[in-house]
């Protein structure tokens, strides 16, 4: 239960500022030398970056093989930045003898990320595992046009999309697995 | 004024020389200050680290804000009085430079050893009322009028309990010049005991409580920043300007925060003597003096930031209360005492 | 310092929290009283009804009992807490979502939809535009809904400003995002648009012009394979999709 | 009680007199002034016209739609999963918590309800959600009161929380992770251990807050007296949270309704102050974030096992009727009043922020108080801009 309010002036106040920035300075206690680098709360972050959580919603990557243009995330997508072209093609069979088959080519898988508002639904809706979050940040651009990623660019991040997290106990869901080749 | 190391220069040479020390030391200074506590020591109270790129540590981050203050477009508003707007900086910058001339750093190291030391700096310091009201008024916005206005009563109701406060020093030393207070201090004895001289904040402990909250106020540092509170008034005074008049303001504000801390180093902890009983030559002192003010005005100006960035913000009339109700009658208070003290013993 | 233990309730105490667990009883005495208690008070001004037992009430008032209806549910019903005052336009929306627009129409040659007939929610309606607004009474725990039919043309209602000093702002952006007056409000102004806006954007009839300076990029326009004459597939939004990976569009 | 009526009514008189006074005796205008829409106090694009005589206020009048985005108008055109990774962004610092409210209305138009787990995880992350957003105002309040080191702490220690919240939803800010039926995924590995420690943080976070800002005698000189409301007033203006709660009003939706989130299964209280001034929002504030701590304790510990989604149709089409949600989100009561006509889209989409009604109460409170208090009662109603201009 929480501890019902003191009152300990503006003493405590100064306390307070002068302990964390001891903590800062001396990390290790003040008979160490100081290391201001290891006890800010902070990073210098072109030096160290932090590494965001397997699930961050970063990019979305695309695994080219897997999409059959069947449009579901584009009429998903709240705000309309997916964009799809395609051809029907003839494959060739899946087994040996059998009938070639018409799927669809993609063309243009385009997402503009000026548009994105990273809600995820593309990922989620897409029924043949095409569409994967990556937790990668750093594609700012300088022309908002390059913010549009076509298919080759959008593949690209597949390669640092991260396997499927184990769930905590409890957790009925089945972990799913990255379609990731075994020579990657 | 006597001659330094056997060198007998001439008044044009002596001058030229506490010329240009006056322009190095008030912006080194404001540069030792604004790195070491502003930079630093503050980020450290925040848990980060400050400036890190320029230099090692971040070191010559100053020279490249100086360097980006005097690239920008010096900007005037249109509907600013523009003679006046363009001066005022330089009158606070002036104020901050005139106090600087009587504090001692040595024996000899005094730009004018004037007989009335702390009465003139406690007299130039209140210069700066001007050009902060000018700044104020001439900017031609609500905002920058209103944290004028506010300047002009905070600093002028400070005034008076800091000139209390330092005359109880003044009523123990017995004397208004500073090389003198300094001499005193380290010539002292408490009870007989000579060891640590009579340095005034054992004695005069209360008028440097009142002295360091009055230099807080004339500062316009928080907790009593309301001429330029970022959250209400935007920068107050100082919201019209920009590039070199902007950093002017800026260099008078830690300028002047260093100066009031060497005075208040000079007026409590002995200046840049140490203890008579202590026997150093008056030679290494000509050298040491300056090290010993400089280490000893850090601690006033540590307090001086640590405080700022502790508290947050009164309002400007609890803040005339706090001095008229508050510190006025403590620091009359304490001149009774300290002149039946005196008169006593 | 003031004491903070007088003041709270355990949740487990709380009345209400066993309130839900309750099964949903066919008769909800509570808000049966409620709304024959506000009948007494206002005779024919309540016009009608709805309540989902256990959760909710929807009273619906004729437009010249609205003022005296803030005053019976604040200082008779106990519902001094203002929650918020909105309005509704019944009309059916002749854009859609938005994506049966030109495009498709040309491309596809599909007609326009016609609209559906307009249709109101719980506690009926006659008219386009209806004001509701909700009212909670935190001693208790229930919240009313109120709801009054403001017009067709040029619709309004007696402003709730005297009672619930909180609905100044409500009404404000009501006015402005339907176009209802409401009579005796100190000042109608604008509130979030700018002043010289002309229309009311919460209007069915008002297009969402985000929805068409671009068209849809959900239109599915796969080349056909040459020599199959497989029609261009629809467009609707709701398709299931395809359980083959190699045939999508045959579902589309 | 008397004591805060009176201040009102002297705040009053003090107002009409000085407005009297200018318009009178000095035969002169008063001084307009702008606060905003780029002020620093004004957390976002909220403009103030305060008409002034000297620092005194005389009136003050809030212009917003700075930020107005239509959320109302772009929901009737999005289907119900689309509508949720809009609605993140109204309050954005305590976005899970927008979400909820909406969900729970979609599925009592169902008729269907989460599995427990799931309702364990929405409470969780809500609460969560709140502690995230609370801490931002403790250090906020600060800097609007001029001290600037508590929301350098606030940052830091907001971290501990946004972080947990990233590696269960994938997001800091826009989670989207709230479904119709459930929610999207379960906890990763480890999760709960994490999330335990941060709270430990969040604690000690309120400590260093209560020593360095809450104990200080200038802060309390400044917030104490400042911008009471009363309760009744409180209730008229649609007061909710812990500015109804500071009033004195024992009134938390948490607590007092019926919406399915497992509030029960923790032992916690709602904590009010009888003074309704700018210290005793902040100190309800407070008290809610420990609060808040204790009950993502108690429910991590007491999670159980089983599915996190309900059975629901793939292709959500949400029946004919109406439905009123609310929840007590970190800024105050958060409600959506949804109007479906059984399409994709809902018909009509009422969202009743909590902010709207906090600062609606702005130019009745603004009366007679000085410059400064503007900024202390500002921050201390706490508003996101988003939640006002939706």
């Amino acid at each position: 239960m929480p501890k019902a309010p003191k009152m300990p002036g503006l003493l405590k106040g100064l306390g307070v500022t002068m302990k964390t920035a001891k903590e800062t300075m001396f990390p290790d206690g003040l008979l160490k030398p100081p290391s201001p680098v290891r006890g800010a709360a902070t990073i210098q972050y072109p030096h160290d970056k932090e590494a965001p959580a397997p699930r961050a919603r970063g990019v979305i990557s695309l695994l080219e093989e897997n999409c059959t243009s069947c449009m579901l995330c584009a009429r998903e997508c709240p705000d309309w930045c997916i964009y799809i072209e395609a051809h029907k093609t003839m494959a060739p069979p899946r087994r040996a003898g059998g009938k070639p088959r018409a799927v669809n080519a993609l063309d243009r898988f385009d997402i503009d990320y000026s548009l994105c508002m990273y809600c995820g639904i593309c990922v989620e809706v897409c029924p043949f595992e095409a569409l994967f979050w990556s937790p990668e940040y750093e594609y700012s651009e300088m022309r908002i046009a390059d913010l549009l990623h076509d298919k080759d660019r959008l593949a690209e991040w597949f390669e640092t999309v991260p396997e499927f997290e184990p769930y905590e106990s409890g957790a009925e869901v089945k972990i799913k697995k990255v379609p990731k080749k075994a020579t990657s | 004024m006597n001659p330094f190391l056997a060198l007998d220069p001439s008044y044009w040479q002596v001058t030229t020389l506490k010329g240009i020390m006056a322009l190095v030391v008030v912006p080194t200074g404001a540069a030792i200050i604004v790195f070491v506590f502003l930079f630093k020591f503050v980020s450290f109270m925040h848990s980060r680290l400050g400036p890190m790129e320029a230099g090692p540590h971040g070191s010559l981050q100053l020279i490249a804000e100086a360097g980006k203050f005097i690239q920008k477009e010096d900007i005037a508003p249109d509907a600013a009085d523009k003679r006046i707007f363009k001066l005022a900086p330089l009158i606070v910058m002036a104020s901050t430079f005139l106090i600087y001339v009587v504090i001692p750093a040595g024996p000899n190291a005094v730009l004018v050893d004037l007989p009335t030391g702390i009465y003139y700096v406690l007299a130039v310091s209140s210069l700066s009322v001007i050009g902060v009201l000018m700044a104020g008024w001439a900017s031609a916005n609500k905002y920058a009028l209103l944290g004028g206005l506010r300047a002009g009563g905070q600093l002028i109701a400070y005034e008076l309990p800091m000139v209390l406060a330092v005359l109880g020093v003044v009523i123990q030393a017995g004397t208004l010049n500073l090389q003198q207070i300094v001499l005193a201090q380290s010539g002292g004895e408490i009870f007989g005991f000579s060891g640590l001289g009579n340095p005034y904040i054992l004695t005069q402990f209360v008028a440097l409580v009142i002295f360091m909250i009055t230099i807080q106020a004339e500062l316009t540092q928080t907790p009593f920043d309301m001429p330029v509170a970022e959250s209400e008034l935007v920068a107050g005074y100082q919201v019209e300007y920009t590039g070199v008049r902007f950093l002017l303001f800026f260099l008078a504000e830690f300028s002047t925060a260093f100066g009031f801390s060497a005075i208040a180093a000079t007026l409590f902890l002995g200046g840049w003597a140490v203890p008579a009983a202590w026997d150093i030559p008056t030679v290494a002192m000509h050298f040491a003096g300056p090290a010993i003010l400089l280490g000893k005005t850090m601690i006033f100006c540590l307090f001086i930031f640590w405080v700022r960035f502790s508290f947050p913000r009164l309002r400007e009339d609890q803040l005339q209360k706090f001095a008229w109700k508050v510190l006025i009658p403590i620091a009359l208070a304490n001149i009774m005492v300290t002149a039946v003290l005196k008169v006593a013993f | 310092m003031s004491s903070s233990e007088d003041t709270t309730i355990p949740v487990s105490e709380s009345p209400a929290a066993d309130a839900p667990s309750e099964p949903a009883a066919p008769v909800d005495d509570l808000r049966e009283g409620l709304v024959e208690r506000l009948t007494e008070l206002l005779g024919d001004g309540v016009v009608d009804h709805h309540i989902i037992p256990g959760k909710d009430v929807w009273i619906r008032v004729t437009a010249d009992a609205w003022q005296h209806t803030a005053e019976s549910v604040r200082y008779t019903l106990g519902c001094r807490y203002f929650g918020f005052l909105s309005a509704i336009d019944w009309m059916p929306s002749p854009w859609g979502r938005g994506m049966e627009a030109e495009v498709d129409t040309i491309v596809h040659g599909k007609e326009a939809k016609e609209l559906p007939a307009q249709t109101t929610g719980y506690a009926g309606g006659d008219t386009r535009f209806q004001v509701f607004a909700r009212v909670a009474n935190i001693k208790d725990h229930f919240g009313i809904t109120l709801k009054v039919d403001a017009g067709d043309e040029t619709p309004s209602v007696p402003t709730w400003t005297k009672v619930f000093a909180g609905a100044d702002w409500h009404e404000r952006e009501t006015w402005e995002m339907y176009g209802i007056d409401f009579v005796g409000h100190p000042f109608l102004r604008h509130i979030y648009l700018p002043g010289d806006f002309e229309g009311n954007p919460c209007r069915k009839d008002f297009p969402l012009l985000a929805r068409f300076v671009k068209p849809w990029p959900g239109i599915v326009d796969v080349e056909p394979l040459p020599g199959s004459d497989e029609p261009g597939s629809d467009t609707a939004g709701s398709d299931e999709p395809a359980a083959d990976a190699s045939a999508p569009e045959e579902t589309a | 009680m008397t004591a805060i009526s009176d201040r009102q009514k002297l705040a009053y008189v003090a107002a009409q007199a000085s407005d009297a006074r200018v318009n009178l005796e000095l035969e002169t205008e008063g001084m307009i002034l702008n606060i905003g829409p780029q002020h620093p106090a004004t957390h976002g694009t909220l403009r103030i016209v305060a008409k002034l005589d000297g620092e005194q206020v005389i009136h003050a009048e809030p212009m917003m739609g700075y930020m107005h985005r239509g959320y109302e108008k772009l929901t009737e055109v999005r289907t119900y999963p689309q509508v949720t990774t809009l609605i993140n962004r109204i309050d954005w610092v305590g976005s899970f918590a927008n979400e909820v409210p909406f969900i729970l209305a979609a599925e009592q138009l169902m008729g269907i309800e989460a599995p427990l787990r799931a309702q364990y995880i929405r409470t969780i992350l809500f609460e969560m959600g709140r502690i995230a957003n609370i801490i931002l105002f403790l250090g906020d309040m600060a800097v609007q009161l001029g001290a600037l080191t508590p929301i350098f702490y606030a940052f830091r220690d907001r971290e501990y929380v946004l972080n947990q919240i990233e590696a269960v939803t994938g997001g800091r800010f826009h989670p989207n992770f709230d479904r119709i039926g459930g929610v999207k995924d379960d906890f990763p590995k480890g999760w709960i251990e994490d999330s335990l420690s941060a709270m430990v943080k969040v604690r000690e976070f309120c400590d260093q807050m209560e020593d360095l800002l809450m104990g200080s005698e200038i802060f309390q000189a400044r917030t104490r007296g400042v911008g009471v409301i009363p309760p009744d007033v409180a209730q008229q203006f649609g007061l909710s949270g812990a500015n109804a709660r500071a009033s004195g009003i024992d009134w938390d939706l948490r607590r007092d309704s019926n919406v399915g989130l497992v509030y029960g299964d923790a032992d916690w209280k709602v904590w009010t102050h009888p003074d309704g001034d700018s210290f005793a929002r902040f100190w309800v504030r407070l008290q809610e974030t420990r609060e808040a701590t204790s009950i993502v304790d108690q429910l991590l510990g007491s999670i159980k096992g089983g599915p996190i989604m309900a059975k629901v149709p793939r292709i959500i089409k949400v029946p004919e009727g109406e439905a009123y949600v609310a929840t007590e989100n970190p800024l105050g009561e958060m409600g959506y009043y949804i109007v479906s006509k059984g399409d994709l889209t809902p018909f009509r989409v009422k969202i009743r922020t909590a902010s709207f009604n906090n600062v609606s109460i702005t130019p009745w409170l603004l009366r007679g108080v000085y410059v400064p208090d503007i900024v202390t009662i500002l921050g201390s109603l706490y508003f996101i801009l988003g939640d006002i201009d939706r």
